[in-house]
Parts: C-alpha cells; structure tokens; sequence
C-alpha cells in the first residue's frame, strides 16, 4: 500500500552510499515517503552544474528508501559518487514503463551495470512466487556489486564462474531452462541478441533500452528509436515508451 | 479577454498573458506533460513543439548530446502533424485553461499558409513562426537567415491568419536587426529571440588506436548562448516597435531581469525545464515576489526601471 | 626552414611550426609577456595582439565582464601601432626563438595593404588579417561579414605579401563557408576560425528601488563558443582546401583533439590564458604524451586517424 | 633575503582561514618558499570553474606565507571562503607596482576591506621606522577586521570611532597631522576625495585603483584608465602600470 508522488521532482536525502564493486557504487536516497516503482522505472538525478539529468534504473525500492546501483563513468556519476550521508539529492521520478511482468517461468539476463534493474526484478518475482533465474556477465569477479543475488556467474577472465560472455552460452541455457519469457539489460550488443535468439526459440523478450536523455518525459523527442508497430516502422521514445520494449519490436541501426 | 488583476499581468500588444513566463517551442510537448511537476496553468504560456502540416519522423542517430554550456539537438522537427495536434491536443489544453501558443513550421510558403489557415479556423489566439527550417526551394538556405523570403512568408501568413503572430528569430545570421525589420514589416505582432545556435560537437573514444566518433551538428541551446541571446535583443530593441520575447540560456530570475532590462517584454525558457522540470513555475513566483518584496506596483514598473 | 624532427612538428602548408598549439590574438600580447609563466618558445607560435597602422587607445568605459561560460571584451583593437611594434617588440620577438604571427586590423583597405607591404618589407614569416574590424567604407559592416568585400580585400594584400598569409574568420555571419571560400578564392594561405561571436551582458544592481546597470556588447569568447566554433571548422573543412586553425573555448587537451576531428590542422588557445596563465604550454606537454602513450607515430597519424 | 618566485604561478597551500568580521575572512597560503612582494602589489585567484581569477591585494608577507584579506561577494570569493586548512589554492602573483614607498611622513588612508595593502603598508612602514598614522571608515563596529591595527576609526553608523565618513574628516586630519604623503585604497569616491584633497594642499598622493581584470599582467587591456602623462592622456593598465597611481595622474571618468 504505497502512495504515488504527485509532483515528480523531490529533494531527497542521501541515507546511505556505500562503494559495492570495484567500479561501483550503491546510493540509497529517503524520500520521506513511499512511492511505488516497476522494476525496469527509472529515475533521473540532477548532477551539479550539468545541463543534462542523468537517468538510472531503480535498484531497489522499500518504504521510503530508493536505491540506485551506478558505475563511475564521467562528471554526473562522479559527482552522486561524491555524495555523503544526510545531504540533498535532486531526484525526479520514476519514469518509463518499467517490465510488463508475466506470470511465466523467467530467465534474467543481465550484463555488467545492467544488472541493476534485473535485481530488482528478480526480487519481485520472487515475492511474487514467480519461478525464475537471474545470469549475468562481467569483466570479472571486482566488477561484481556486493548488493546482488545472482543465480550464474559469467565473467571474461574466468575470475569467478563461467569463463566468457554470457551471451556465448545463452542458447544452451535456453534450453537447459526453458524460460517462457526473457528479460535482459545491459549493453546493445546483449540486448540484440536476447531479442534475436527469443525470435529463434519463439520465446517472449522483454529488453531495457537505453538512450541519451534530456527530458525524461517524452517531450523533447531526443531519446527515439524505431520499432516495428502495427506492421510499420513507428518512433518510440525509450524514455516514455520505454525504456522496456518487446524485443522483437525493436528494430537495430 | 481576461480583467488585469495579478501584478505579474502582461499585455503584449493585444495579446494578454498571466505573466511573461512563457515555455519555449520543442522543450515543453504539446500540452500539459509537466502537470508531473507543476502546475502548468501558471505559467503564461506554453509554446507547443513545432508543428507541421503532415507527421514528420524526425532525424536518425543521435539526436541530443551535452556539451559544456548547454546541449546540441538535432530533433529534426519530429512532430505529430497539425491534425493529430488538433484533435488529440487542442480540446485538453482548452479544457485546462492553460495559456499556449502553436509554434507553425513549413518547408514551403504554401504549407505555411495551409497552416495558419487551420490556425485561423480554429481559432487559435497565437501562433510563432518558426522560420529555421530549410526553405525547400530555395535549397539549404533557411526562410529565417534571407530577410526577402522572410518578408514574403510573414507577409503571407499575416493575409490568413488573424491571431497573434509571432516570428521566432535565428541568431545564424549576419544582421538579426534586418531579418526582425523584415518580420515587422510583414506584419508581425511580435519578435521572439533566439532560436538555437548552430553548433556541433563530437565526443571521441579511443580504441585500440581507433577513435569512435560522435558526431552531432544541431541547435545548441542553453546557458552557453546567453550571451548571443541579450546581445539579439539588445540590438532588436534598438530598431523594432512591436514586443520582443527574449529567448537562451535562461535559468534564474537574473537572467528574466536581464532580458528584461535588454529590452525583451517576456521570456521563454527551454532548455532549462530539461534541467529542472519545475524550473517555469518557480520562477513565476519568484519574479512575483521580487516585484513585491522591492517595492514596484507591479511587472510593467519592475520593466520599466529595468529598462532606464 | 627547420627540419622536423619532433613528432609535434607541424607543416601547414609551407608553415612550418614546432607543433600545433598557438595562442590566439589579444590573448597574449606581442611579445613574451607569458615569460613569467612558461618557456613560450615551447609554443608553436603566439600570434599577435591586432596591430593596426596607428596607436589605437580603444574603446572607454568597461571593457570585459565575466558571463557564465566565457567573458566578454569589448577592448576596441587598443594596440601601440606598426612602427612601435616594430622598433620595441619584433626585436625581442626575434630574439628569443619565439614562433610569431602578426595579427594585423585596419579600417579600409588601403591600410591593410599598407600594413602588408610593412610586413612584407620587415620579413614577417605569417600575418593574420583581423577581419571582424568594421569596414569605414562600407558604414558598420565588418569585412569579414560580406564576401565580396572580403575577396577584395584579401587578394589587395596578397599582391603585397608573399609570406603565410592566414585571414581570420568571423562566426557572426548566415555563412561561414562562403566566406571561406572567398578568402580561399582570394589566395589565403590558410583561416583560422573563429574570431569571438557577437554577444552582450547586462549586470543589475537594485539600489533603492533604481537599478544601476553595467551593459557590455562586444566578442564572446570561452568555453560556451565551442560548439559554434566546432560547427565552423566542420562545415569549413567540407569546402576548403587550406589549412584551418581552429579557435574558441579550448581548455583542455579533449578540446585540441575534438578541433583536429572537426578539421582543424592546428589550433589557438585563447581566453583560457586567463584562467591558466601556463596551460598553452602545458597543452604542448600533455599532447605529446597522449601521442607517446597510445602509440601513434607523430601529430601527423594522430590527425589522421581522428579524421578517419 | 627572499627568493623571488620565478614562474608566477604556483599551487600554494591553505595554511589557515578564518572569518575575522562579519563579513570579511582572512586566508593565509603556504607557497612553501618566500617571495618579496611590495605592498600594494596583489595576487590573483583562480576561482573553481569561473573564466576569470579574482585580484586580490596582499594584506600579509612572512616567511613562506602570504595572507589575503577578502570580503564575500560573489561566486569567487564564496569559493576561497569554501576552502579549508590543507586544500590547495591556485595563486598567480605578485603583480603590479606596489607603493612606492617614500621616507616621508605618511597618512594611510584605508576604506572597508581597502583597509588589506594599507595595513601591509603600514606594517612596512614602521619596519622602516618612517612615521605614519593609518585612520579607515567602515559601515559600523562589526565590519572591522580583527587582524588590522588601526590609529584612527570611523564608523558611519558612530559604533565605534568616530561617527560619519572618513572623508567627513580628511581635511581636519591634513591640517592636524600634516603628512607629506597620503596613501589610499578604497572605493572609488574615497580615491578620487584623496587624490583631490592632495591637488588642494599640495600633498603628493598614491591611491591603489580597482578594475575587473582578465589577464592581469597587461596584455588584454581589458583594465584600462586614463592618466595624464607628459601632459597628455594616456591609457594605463590597472594591473601592470597600477594598482598604484599617483593620484594627480588618474583622469576619473
Ligand atoms: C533508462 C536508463 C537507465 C540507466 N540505468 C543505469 C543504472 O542503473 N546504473 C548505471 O550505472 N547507469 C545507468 N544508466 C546509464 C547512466 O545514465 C550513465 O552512466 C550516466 O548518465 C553517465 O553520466 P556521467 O556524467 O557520469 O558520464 P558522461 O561522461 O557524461 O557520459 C558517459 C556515457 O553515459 C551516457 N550518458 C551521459 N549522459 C546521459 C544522459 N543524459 N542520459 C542517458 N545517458 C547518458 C552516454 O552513453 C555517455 O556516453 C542508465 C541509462 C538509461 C538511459
Ligand atoms: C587590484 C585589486 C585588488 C583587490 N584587492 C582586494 C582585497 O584585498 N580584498 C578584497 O576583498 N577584494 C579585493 N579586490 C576586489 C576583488 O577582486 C573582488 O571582490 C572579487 O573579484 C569578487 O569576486 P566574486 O566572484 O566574489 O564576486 P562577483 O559577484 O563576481 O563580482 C563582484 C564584484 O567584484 C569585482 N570583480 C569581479 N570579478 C573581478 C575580476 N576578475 N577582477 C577584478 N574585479 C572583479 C567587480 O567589481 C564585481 O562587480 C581587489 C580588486 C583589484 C582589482
Ligand atoms: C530539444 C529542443 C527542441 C527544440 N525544438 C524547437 C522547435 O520545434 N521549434 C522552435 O521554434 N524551437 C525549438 N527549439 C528551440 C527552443 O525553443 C529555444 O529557442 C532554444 O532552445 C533557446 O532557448 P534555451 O537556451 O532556453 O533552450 C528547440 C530546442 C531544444 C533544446
Ligand atoms: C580580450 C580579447 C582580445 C582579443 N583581441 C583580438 C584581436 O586583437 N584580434 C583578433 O583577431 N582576435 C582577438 N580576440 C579573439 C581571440 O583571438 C579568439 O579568436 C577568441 O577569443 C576565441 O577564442 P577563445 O574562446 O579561446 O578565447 C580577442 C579575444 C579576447 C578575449
Ligand atoms: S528524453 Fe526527451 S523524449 Fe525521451
Ligand atoms: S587585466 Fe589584462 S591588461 Fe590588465
């Protein structure tokens, strides 16, 4: 029994931050009140002097903490990294449609940062009794956030469970599994291969797009992407319409 | 037409708004998408994204990247069409009493003027004109940099359409002044300025002895143009008699004040309401209470003394 | 002519410099005033504070002001004038292994050539014509803004002058690329791009109930340029076979490398040699070592490959 | 015996900072070797991510620490009153002419934090054991820096001193103490009172000038007066050929 903010845009106050990998970092940010938010939602934080928002997946979401699971990549991500305890964070949200959750056996397929909103899920599922497995790729063992339960490991380097990609194994997974319906984040180049081998084995895809963003909202127009719709080629925007798409919707520059 | 009751009323020749705050054309959607964060009927107006006469799909690849000082955005006028706007957008902005002003754009004169014929019939009370499209006849070159073929288009619209015509200036030009006279001649009711700069920028990865380029050409907009922006208006208001609404980079209530002392008699803000979604209205009351906290009878004083 | 020997030695068409990194005119005075700061031999070149034929006191009142992406000046082209600059300073300049181009500025024609036939006669290895001067012939038009007069104007000093001959181009024009094309046509060695983009600030004071302004209009310079100057070089390097020098809001060794993929064979720091009294040599430094550290042979491949 | 700095610009380290009136703060930087530096001669401060460094007067010189005196005014000097013991500082400096210093007796005249090179001066002066009285006006009690030793105050609000404008006095004060110089610091309307003050009774006068400047070391000459030289006008740069002007030269717009 949540409540839904009204107005999207909140001072909320740094409740704890805490290094989780070698690369990053877990923020979890009070509202003062709680909000409800889909797996696959994002929020999008203002960073110190930048023009642009920087947009995140929700990694987690309980009363009236929201907690985001980020890499250090440039200014906007150093500067929340930079962040302590008790100060403000400019937070606006939640955005997008987040995954349309489906009462089916569920494989989560996740790939290095892109394992954020794939925990959040899981953990849905899970109180939701839906049977499912989260995989996911990284470099190696450091790249590992301490804050996720993973059902299978695949690392580059071998570091710690399956040696290689995780897309190297995904058909056998597939059918060793028999997910009725994938969900993946993480880098296009996995997301295009989920969608592809989901058309393959005529298996459900549900991928979580990402895009530079301004507004956030759908209304400046600059996050677009193609997809299929009612046979024709149509715009989406991966903030609004997105960032979850069926996979076999989108179609790949 | 609407009793001026609140101090932050503002009449811009003819054209009456709650106050000077207005939201700039393809920042602000159709119609009400920041009711998330504000309450969009305080606003003085909203200026929808350009409009076209058919759909248009817009550019490929990267459409938006930041830069130091601002964005670039290369949208390439993707829009709903003015038929989908009428009939989706137009009866729930009516119905909210939210204030909004249709921004026209056309690659001929001819779809202009099929344009603001529609606006006419429909009794839309204001319309801006963005003249930083392509001129498809006349090749690359765009309607807003040639102050002939801008004389021509305002001139051809002002013959449909009644309403309250508003000509968005591009700063790409040599002389801004010549191209708002032009306007002016043609029968505008009033200048807006500026569009974005054109600007580009490319953000480059090296791999493995390779660079991966981003290349974006586009309008570059934010507090980067500021400058450019109050220099546009500084020297507008120098020659024209019709108002100006003072458009770039606006982020604070200094930066309204300074638009206004330039000699701008509204704003819009644009780029900014990416940055802080509720940026419009704050300032709205902001502005109202610097006009009571000093003491001015009200926004026409504040303007006044600004511009002594 | 030196032989080129370091791998930041760069050849642009006949100009030979140490390396590609200079510093932009009225940024950095005539002579070695930067001695305090840094060896500017190290510097590819430093160019010149505008001279013009006669000591010029420049503009009264204020002359700069801090924006929030840049500065703005409005110094009105002060210099001590030729024959002081020649008598005090090219001396100097000569004598301490320092790379100079002489940024030259003049109200009509004749004067340039006057001040090229000067150039010519003291054997001056490179001038930059300073365009953006307003042209006394034509009422407040600048030379750089009209092609024709530009033509003109270049190939007068090109009969004089047959050192390296650079014409500086101004951004506050419709285009930018026929402009070039006209100094180009006229028999330009090479451009440099760009000169500061027309802007203006207004700074407000409220002091019971009346409001002090300090208004500035002049060239807006610093990192807020950059996507304008980037988009230049870009479009220019579409249609000109010449070496470009590009300028504006360079801060950092990203900045270099984006002007080298836009096109640019060589570049001038300007403002930031306020903020950074070292940081053109530092940039030096720091360029040498990213081609060192990612293997690339000399400036040459690096250019190669962020144009590929 | 000090050193001199050879290249002027240096990463010093912030060796103390406190606030030393209401609204005034007094910042000491560790350079970590000494350099002579004349009072009146100032430094400039390169201000977090502002195009433009901020000038500043010296108001202290010993050993290897150079103390400025500042009061907050906008962005940059909210910056330098950020910073903390240890945090480094970006300094260029010593520029300008400085006094030059006369072994005569001397009235220092010093106005709100223009009070900063005048109790340097001073200081210097009764070093050279050459007599002196420093008298300074500030807005009332509660602006006066704790770090100045001051002969004589005035105080428009009468809170400590005497009551009204230090230039209310000045004439009384020549006749008084009959200095053969007059030096001064302040806002403008206190210079151009000194300086005329000094044409009427034949006293010479050195007054420090301010002026927005870019480049500091005259080669924007964005930070021109007018002077009167060899009986002409001149421009004269505030930073190089000033801040120190003798007052019969300055032209006032
Ligand atoms: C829907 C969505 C969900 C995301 N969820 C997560 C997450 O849970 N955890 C996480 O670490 N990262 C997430 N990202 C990526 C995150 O937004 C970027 O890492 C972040 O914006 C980088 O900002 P920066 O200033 O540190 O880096 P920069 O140096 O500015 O940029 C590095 C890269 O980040 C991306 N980026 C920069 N600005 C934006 C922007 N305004 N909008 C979108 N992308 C941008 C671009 O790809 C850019 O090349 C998500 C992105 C999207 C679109
Ligand atoms: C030679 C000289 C010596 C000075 N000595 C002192 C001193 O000892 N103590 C002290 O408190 N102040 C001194 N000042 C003034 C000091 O430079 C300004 O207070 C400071 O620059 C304000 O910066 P800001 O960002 O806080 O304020 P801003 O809000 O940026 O500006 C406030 C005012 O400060 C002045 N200012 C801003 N930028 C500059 C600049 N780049 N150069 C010069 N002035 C500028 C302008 O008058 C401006 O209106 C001196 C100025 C000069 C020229
Ligand atoms: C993403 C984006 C889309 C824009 N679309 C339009 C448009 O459709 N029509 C128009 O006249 N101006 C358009 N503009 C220009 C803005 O209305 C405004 O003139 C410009 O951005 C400068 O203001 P700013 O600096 O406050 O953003 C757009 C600007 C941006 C950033
Ligand atoms: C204070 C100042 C003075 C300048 N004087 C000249 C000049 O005399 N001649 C000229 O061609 N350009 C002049 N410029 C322009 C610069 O050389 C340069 O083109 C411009 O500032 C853009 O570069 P930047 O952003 O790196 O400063 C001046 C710029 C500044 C800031
Ligand atoms: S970010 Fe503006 S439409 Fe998606
Ligand atoms: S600040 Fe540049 S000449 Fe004085």
């Amino acid at each position: 029994m949540t409540l839904t903010l009204t107005k999207k845009i909140h001072k909320a106050k740094v409740y704890n931050i805490e290094k989780v990998s070698v690369s990053s970092y877990l923020i979890e940010t009070d509202l003062g009140f709680p909000v409800d938010i889909l797996p696959g939602q994002f929020i999008s934080i203002y960073c110190d002097g930048l023009t642009l928002r920087r947009p995140f997946s929700v990694f987690s979401n309980s009363k009236n903490i929201i907690g985001i699971l980020f890499k250090e990549r440039g200014k906007g991500t150093n500067y929340i990294k930079s962040l302590r305890k008790g100060d403000f964070i400019d937070i606006a949200g939640p955005f997008g449609n987040g995954f349309d959750i489906k009462e089916s056996k569920s494989l989560l397929v996740g790939a290095g940062i892109g394992i954020a909103p794939m925990s959040f899920l899981k953990n849905t599922l899970d109180k939701m009794n839906i049977e499912n497995m989260l995989i996911s790729g990284f470099l190696n063992k450091s790249e590992i956030p301490s804050c996720v339960n993973l059902d299978k490991i695949y690392t580059d380097d071998g570091s710690i469970g399956e040696k290689g990609s995780v897309l190297n194994y995904l058909g056998q997974i597939i059918q060793d599994y028999n997910p009725e319906i994938i969900y993946a984040c993480g880098p296009s180049v996995v997301l295009k291969t989920v969608a592809d081998i989901g058309k393959t084995f005529d298996i459900k895809t549900q991928i979580a797009m990402e895009k530079v963003m301004a507004c956030g909202i759908g209304v400046c127009r600059g996050c677009v992407i193609n997809i299929m719709k009612d046979g024709k080629v149509a715009n989406a925007t991966v903030c609004k319409d997105g960032p979850v798409f069926d996979g076999s919707e989108v179609i790949w520059l | 037409m609407a009793v001026i009751t609140d101090i932050l009323n503002t009449d811009l020749n003819g054209l009456i708004l709650k106050n000077p705050i207005m939201t700039a054309s393809g920042t602000y959607g159709y119609n009400s998408e920041y009711e998330d964060f504000i309450d969009v009927s305080n606003l003085g107006a909203i200026v929808t994204k350009a409009i076209s006469l058919r759909p248009r799909a817009g550019n490929k690849n990267i459409r938006i990247t930041e830069t130091k000082a601002g964005m670039i955005n290369s949208i390439g006028l993707e829009n709903v069409g003015i038929d989908k706007f009428l009939t989706d957008k137009l009866t729930v902005l009516k119905s909210k009493n939210i204030n909004f002003i249709v921004n026209i754009a056309g690659s001929t004169i001819d779809e202009y003027i099929e344009l603001s014929k529609i606006c006419e019939t429909r009794k839309i009370k204001a319309i801006e004109l963005n003249v930083s499209c392509p001129n498809v006849k006349s090749g690359c070159l765009e309607f807003g940099t040639d102050e002939n073929s801008l004389y021509e288009l305002v001139n051809s619209v002002r013959q449909e359409y009644k309403g309250f015509l508003i000509v968005k200036l591009t700063p790409n030009v040599t002389s801004v002044e010549k191209i708002g006279l032009a306007a002016q001649k043609a029968g505008a009711d009033a200048v807006s300025a500026i569009n974005t700069l054109k600007g580009s920028s490319i953000k480059l990865n090296l791999i493995n002895g390779k660079f991966q380029k981003t290349t974006i050409s586009g309008g570059y907009s934010g507090y980067g143009i500021k400058p450019v922006a109050i220099g546009a208006v500084l020297r507008l208001s120098k020659v024209l008699n019709i108002p100006i609404i003072g458009i770039g980079g606006i982020e604070t209530l200094e930066d309204i004040l300074e638009f206004f002392a330039a000699g701008a008699n509204a704003v819009q803000i644009g780029t900014a309401n990416f940055t802080h979604p509720d940026i419009a209205e704050k300032l709205v009351l902001e502005l109202k209470e610097y006009i009571i906290k000093n003491g001015f009878k009200d926004i026409n004083e504040l303007k006044k003394e600004l511009r002594a």
